[in-house]
């Protein structure tokens, strides 16, 4: 029941959602959304519990007065006032509404906006021709960059006045992402699938079952 | 200095990545700008347009990348305006509504255009595909009312519009890949002419049409944006984009090349 | 209430930009709130776009007996009752039974779909380029690209060769692997710089148009 | 004699028809016309195909009738335009007969009608036959896969070339330990269906293994509730299996928050505060790879990230210490572990690849000899 019952689980699952890839059949076809259907109402029973472990680690947090413990508050805070509207009145209620736009999304949008110094920051520390690979790296970005921007264009046609590459930047830009950039990411995709493909056919033949409590990896 | 340089805190980047991005947006910088085709032939097409003709624009952005798109919108829409184009607005996306009717608004005021007269938002309908198919037969029968649900017999620039054939031009302003579904479904089986303005990320994708002419034109980023004001002469967020955009880049290339730069040196140094 | 709204927005907004210096109370206000409100969403969210449409309408429905399809709807909810077996140490394999599902259905669903849409699709946009060679179609330089495409991919996927050793023949193409897969690494850094930007332009347009202007709008 | 007479009439007849067919905008009937049930569908459709008519014969465009049974003859769909040759009817009951016409419709509105088809139904069929050759080279790799493992099993010595980033793991580990810091485990935002997931999952399993010993502490912050629970069984085994089950604390494995941003945010107050000596991302990533391992950076922690998210690898190339490379993260598991299981398995991998190859010098040779089966072969069915 421990062991046995989960192996044959997960192959039965396995199998039934590859044999309804190959059957267009509306029978085949009406198991595979039932199923599909399945996997998101099991969903927010693991929210639940997940939830749970939150609000236990803050708890605990203000229990012991760990440092900055005051802020777990204001964790408890976040969650009763969103579920406290959200769940009885609907995600429709004008404050749950208020309440994203004017809290929620602004904050995305501001982390997210954090990537414009990250991207920056990283750029000058990684970019160093230290080797080979690391100035093919480097000059492909510099070069990318600047075919970008019309002013790129224009400060490497001044740059480059003396070479024959000069007033070519934004079509070279335009060659490397469709030529060398898309054959690395052809390679790319090519091996993560056969790994991808490789373990899940390990997980549904039951070889691999470390996901099962790491026993016998 | 060079090892002061090399191992510079990172908080002195972020610092010149924001002097980067305010200093032109308030001192109005402007660096050059030549016009592109694709740009020119949207333009032309619309230039050309006698006034009382119809377009449509397809608000498909979302809240998360409105950047781009939106001069677009305020640029093309001044430009009809002023010609006395009516323009018709609807959007794909359900989050872009608010969005989109914020934008007409504001571009109407500013140039007196008359809600229901000189334009009309007619908001979102579920199923894009669906949505574009059926308006090829009938507009009314997929918005029977705009956006603030005022019913489209009672909108009068709408009298005289029944389906795509008294549309002169569809303008596609998008962060996604709904120009694939306007091109298949409007453009090829009811002949509506397409043009597109799309952020910066997904305009490769866009050569091909533009290639075989199933776009009239193409709006690219915020350098589309800035091309268009520069061609109606309004400078606005386009312009303003372009040049932060423009400073961001050379800041972060000419971090790189000083990096280097000081690279080599230290390197040179330790190996003498 | 619009007005309020901008400022609440502004200020959390500099709370998190206040991150870029360090860490900070303003910042650390900010962080938890943002992860309380998400959580607190989420639970909404997963009740009333959830469990209530996908699981409570159907068996509702079953129940008055419009539709006994809906008693179906029992399975998932029996196998998403069994996480809470968790919180009993005798019975906390059960919890088992759910991942063991959700993983076979993943792995499934992924097997014939990856064949498809990556190692079909991508083998057959590599080869078809020669198809117009025969056709004579392509100019001289385009048959360059083609045969380098080929190049690329068939020296990147010989860097993910682990079984065999990296000499020899070997070592030199998977060097020219690493070589195409740091142009492209180099190209797509360098490409993403514009829309990164684009988003920070977003907010500081929103803190200088949007707050700063409704502060100048009061007087 | 006679017979010359007679062809002569008839052409003159027919000349003269199809001029006051012309004359009147009369049409001529499509021709040659087909019902059949759609092949390689769920059942739901019908395909009805004609042969075009002559160019000029004044045809604006076909409208297909339909009879359900005995009932009466209806148009259904739009007026398909001059130049179609083929209409999908999806509008069909399973278990339903029916009969088409194809009608031209001239300039004029003048309409003719074809003869009509005999009765068809629309049946799903259980196999796709446009997807035979996915499922022959699911099953050959599959086989291969199963065969490498065994014959690892059976004790051959396999070998695996050098992952620099994993050599890096005792490192990292060592680092922390000797500081007194915590490891940072990050395993993205993918849920627990997801392979990369997966692999991120398995990892972290070696990696538990090795904390066990030194009592550091490997905090695991989810963003997927199923994630979350598979991970504190996963972790606790490992120390069970090292036998310091004393040493596990469920509290550093938790639940943060589903959101993406918000996420992000969180772990990067954890990054920021608790200084950890090791991060570890591992799994699924979007947008939030590079405001996670800046800061990582920021606080000098060593980072070893793998992910199968090609567009978020140049940004973990950039800021982070190692970068497994796609594929190498489902390499990792065979490195770190050395089971005969895994090391089957990546040989299985390597086999996958040479078959790729195999296709591609193929279809290069066959294209370039103008024939094209194999792309039409691999060519996407829906």
């Amino acid at each position: 029941m421990k062991r046995q019952v989960p192996l044959i689980l997960c192959f039965l699952f396995g199998v039934v959602m590859i044999l309804t890839e190959f059957s267009p059949h509306a029978a085949s076809q009406s198991v595979y959304n039932e199923i599909v259907n399945w996997t998101l109402i099991v969903w927010p029973f693991a929210t639940v519990l997940a939830v749970a472990t939150l609000v236990q680690t803050h708890w605990a947090r203000i229990q012991r007065r760990s440092e900055h413990w005051q802020y777990s508050y204001v964790v408890f805070a976040g969650i009763i006032v969103m579920a406290a509207i959200g769940v009885p009145f609907g995600m429709k209620h004008p404050a749950f509404e208020w309440l994203f736009n004017n809290v929620q999304v602004p904050m995305g949008a501001t982390m997210f906006s954090l990537l414009a110094f990250f991207i920056a920051s990283a750029a000058f520390r990684a970019f160093r021709a230290r080797n080979t690979e690391a100035t093919l790296l480097l000059v492909t970005a510099l070069i990318v960059m600047m075919g970008n921007v019309p002013v790129g264009d224009l400060v490497w046609n001044e740059v480059m006045a003396w070479s024959p590459w000069s007033d070519k930047v934004s079509e070279a830009r335009q060659w490397i992402l469709d030529n060398p950039n898309l054959s690395a990411r052809r390679g790319i995709i090519l091996g993560i699938s056969l790994g991808g493909i490789s373990q899940s056919i390990r997980i549904i033949l039951g070889i691999e079952r470390s996901y099962l409590s790491g026993g016998d990896a | 200095m060079f090892e002061k340089l090399l191992n510079m805190n990172r908080q002195i980047v972020f610092i010149l990545v924001v002097l980067a991005v305010i200093i032109p947006m308030l001192l109005n910088i402007r660096l050059p700008l030549a016009v592109s085709e694709p740009t020119q032939k949207l333009y032309d097409y619309i230039d050309e347009l006698p006034s009382e003709s119809t377009i449509m624009i397809a608000f498909d952005y979302g809240p998360s990348s409105f950047a781009e798109p939106e001069p677009m919108a305020e640029a093309v829409m001044k430009h009809c305006f002023d010609k006395g184009i009516k323009v018709v607005g609807l959007t794909l996306d359900p989050e872009a509504v608010t969005l989109a009717d914020n934008v007409m608004q504001k571009i109407a005021e500013e140039k007196g255009a008359i809600n229901g007269i000189d334009y009309v938002l007619l908001g979102y309908r579920e199923g894009p595909i669906q949505v574009i198919l059926g308006m090829g037969v009938e507009i009314a029968s997929v918005f029977e009312s705009d956006y603030t649900g005022t019913p489209l017999s009672d909108i009068p620039m709408m009298a005289d519009i029944t389906n795509y054939d008294q549309i002169d031009l569809l303008l596609d302003l998008a962060a996604g890949t709904s120009i694939d579904a306007w091109i298949t479904f409007a453009n090829t089986k009811y002949g509506l002419k397409i043009g597109a303005g799309v952020t910066g990320v997904i305009v490769s994708e866009m050569y091909p049409y533009l290639q075989t002419g199933q776009l009239v034109g193409l709006l690219s980023g915020f350098l589309g944006a800035a091309e268009y004001e520069k061609l109606i002469d309004t400078p606005g967020k386009g312009i303003a984009g372009i040049n932060t955009v423009s400073f961001v880049h050379l800041l972060v290339v000419g971090l790189v090349v000083l990096g280097n730069i000081a690279f080599f040196i230290q390197q040179r140094k330790e190996q003498g | 209430m619009e007005v309020f709204g901008i400022w609440i927005a502004a200020f959390l907004t500099l709370c998190i930009y206040s991150f870029l210096y360090r860490d900070n109370p303003f910042y650390r206000f900010a962080e938890h709130l943002f992860v309380g409100m998400t959580v607190g969403y989420g639970i909404a969210r997963s009740i009333h776009q959830g469990f209530i449409p996908l699981a409570w309408t159907p068996l509702w429905a079953a129940i008055i007996g419009e539709s006994p399809a809906g008693y179906f709807k029992l399975i998932p909810i029996c196998i998403g009752l069994l996480f809470f077996a968790r919180l009993s140490s005798r019975h906390s394999w059960l919890v088992s039974y759910p991942i063991a599902i959700l993983i076979g259905f993943g792995s499934g669903a992924m097997i014939p779909n990856a064949f498809q849409a990556y190692i079909f699709e991508q083998t057959r946009g590599t080869i078809e380029p020669f198809g117009s060679i025969h056709a004579g179609t392509l100019s001289g330089w385009e048959i360059f690209e083609a045969v380098l495409m080929i190049v690329g991919v068939v020296c990147t996927l010989t860097y993910f060769f682990f079984s065999a050793e990296h000499r020899g023949p070997v070592k030199w193409i998977s060097k020219v692997g690493i070589a195409f897969l740091m142009i492209g690494f180099g190209s797509a850094f360098g490409n993403t710089v514009m829309g990164r930007v684009a988003l920070l332009i977003q907010r500081v347009d929103f803190l200088i148009n949007d707050w700063i202007g409704s502060i100048s709008a009061l007087f | 004699m006679i017979k010359t007479t007679q062809w002569v009439a008839i052409c003159l007849v027919l000349c003269l028809s199809v001029g006051t067919a012309f004359s009147q905008g009369e049409p001529v009937a499509p021709s040659n016309v087909t019902a059949v049930d759609t092949p390689n569908d769920d059942g739901s459709s019908i395909t009805i195909k004609w042969d075009a008519a002559a160019e000029d014969t004044g045809i604006s465009g076909y409208q297909i009738l339909r009879r359900i049974a005995d009932g009466e003859l209806e148009p259904i769909g739009d007026l398909l335009p001059a130049g179609t040759t083929a209409y999908v009817d999806s509008a069909i009951e399973g278990g339903t007969a029916y009969t088409y016409v194809v009608r031209a419709v001239s300039e004029t509105d003048a309409t003719v009608d074809s003869e009509q088809t005999p009765a068809v139904e629309g049946t799903g069929e259980w196999f796709h036959t446009g997807k035979t050759a996915i499922f022959i080279v699911m099953l050959l790799f599959s086989a291969a896969i199963v065969w490498n493992i065994y014959d690892a099993r059976s004790g051959k010595d396999i070998f695996v070339r050098r992952i620099p980033g994993l050599e890096a793991v005792d490192e990292a580990i060592g680092r922390a330990t000797e500081m007194g810091r915590s490891i940072l485990y990050v395993l993205g935002l993918g849920g627990v269906s997801g392979a990369a997931t997966i692999a991120g999952m398995t990892i972290l399993g070696q990696v538990a293994r090795r904390t066990a010993d030194y009592e550091t502490a490997l905090r695991v912050p989810c963003n997927d509730p199923i994630v979350l629970n598979v991970v504190r069984e996963m972790v606790k085994t490992a120390y069970l299996d090292e036998g310091r089950p004393d040493a596990y604390n469920e509290d550093n494995i938790f639940f943060l928050t589903e959101s993406q941003f918000a996420y992000a945010a969180g772990v990067d107050g954890m990054i920021i505060r608790e200084k950890p000596a090791a991060i570890f991302l591992q799994g699924t990533f979007y947008a939030e790879s590079l405001i996670l391992a800046e800061t990582g950076n920021s606080v000098g922690a060593i980072q070893i990230a793998g992910t199968t998210s090609e567009s978020q690898l140049p940004f973990f190339i950039a800021a982070c210490d190692y970068t497994l490379i796609g594929e190498e993260l489902f390499a990792a598991t065979a490195y770190l572990s050395k089971d005969p299981m895994f090391l089957g398995s990546i040989r299985g991998q390597d086999w996958g690849k040479l078959l790729i190859f195999a296709a591609l010098i193929l279809g290069v040779l066959l294209e370039l000899s103008g024939i094209n089966w194999i792309t039409t072969l691999l060519q996407r069915v829906s």
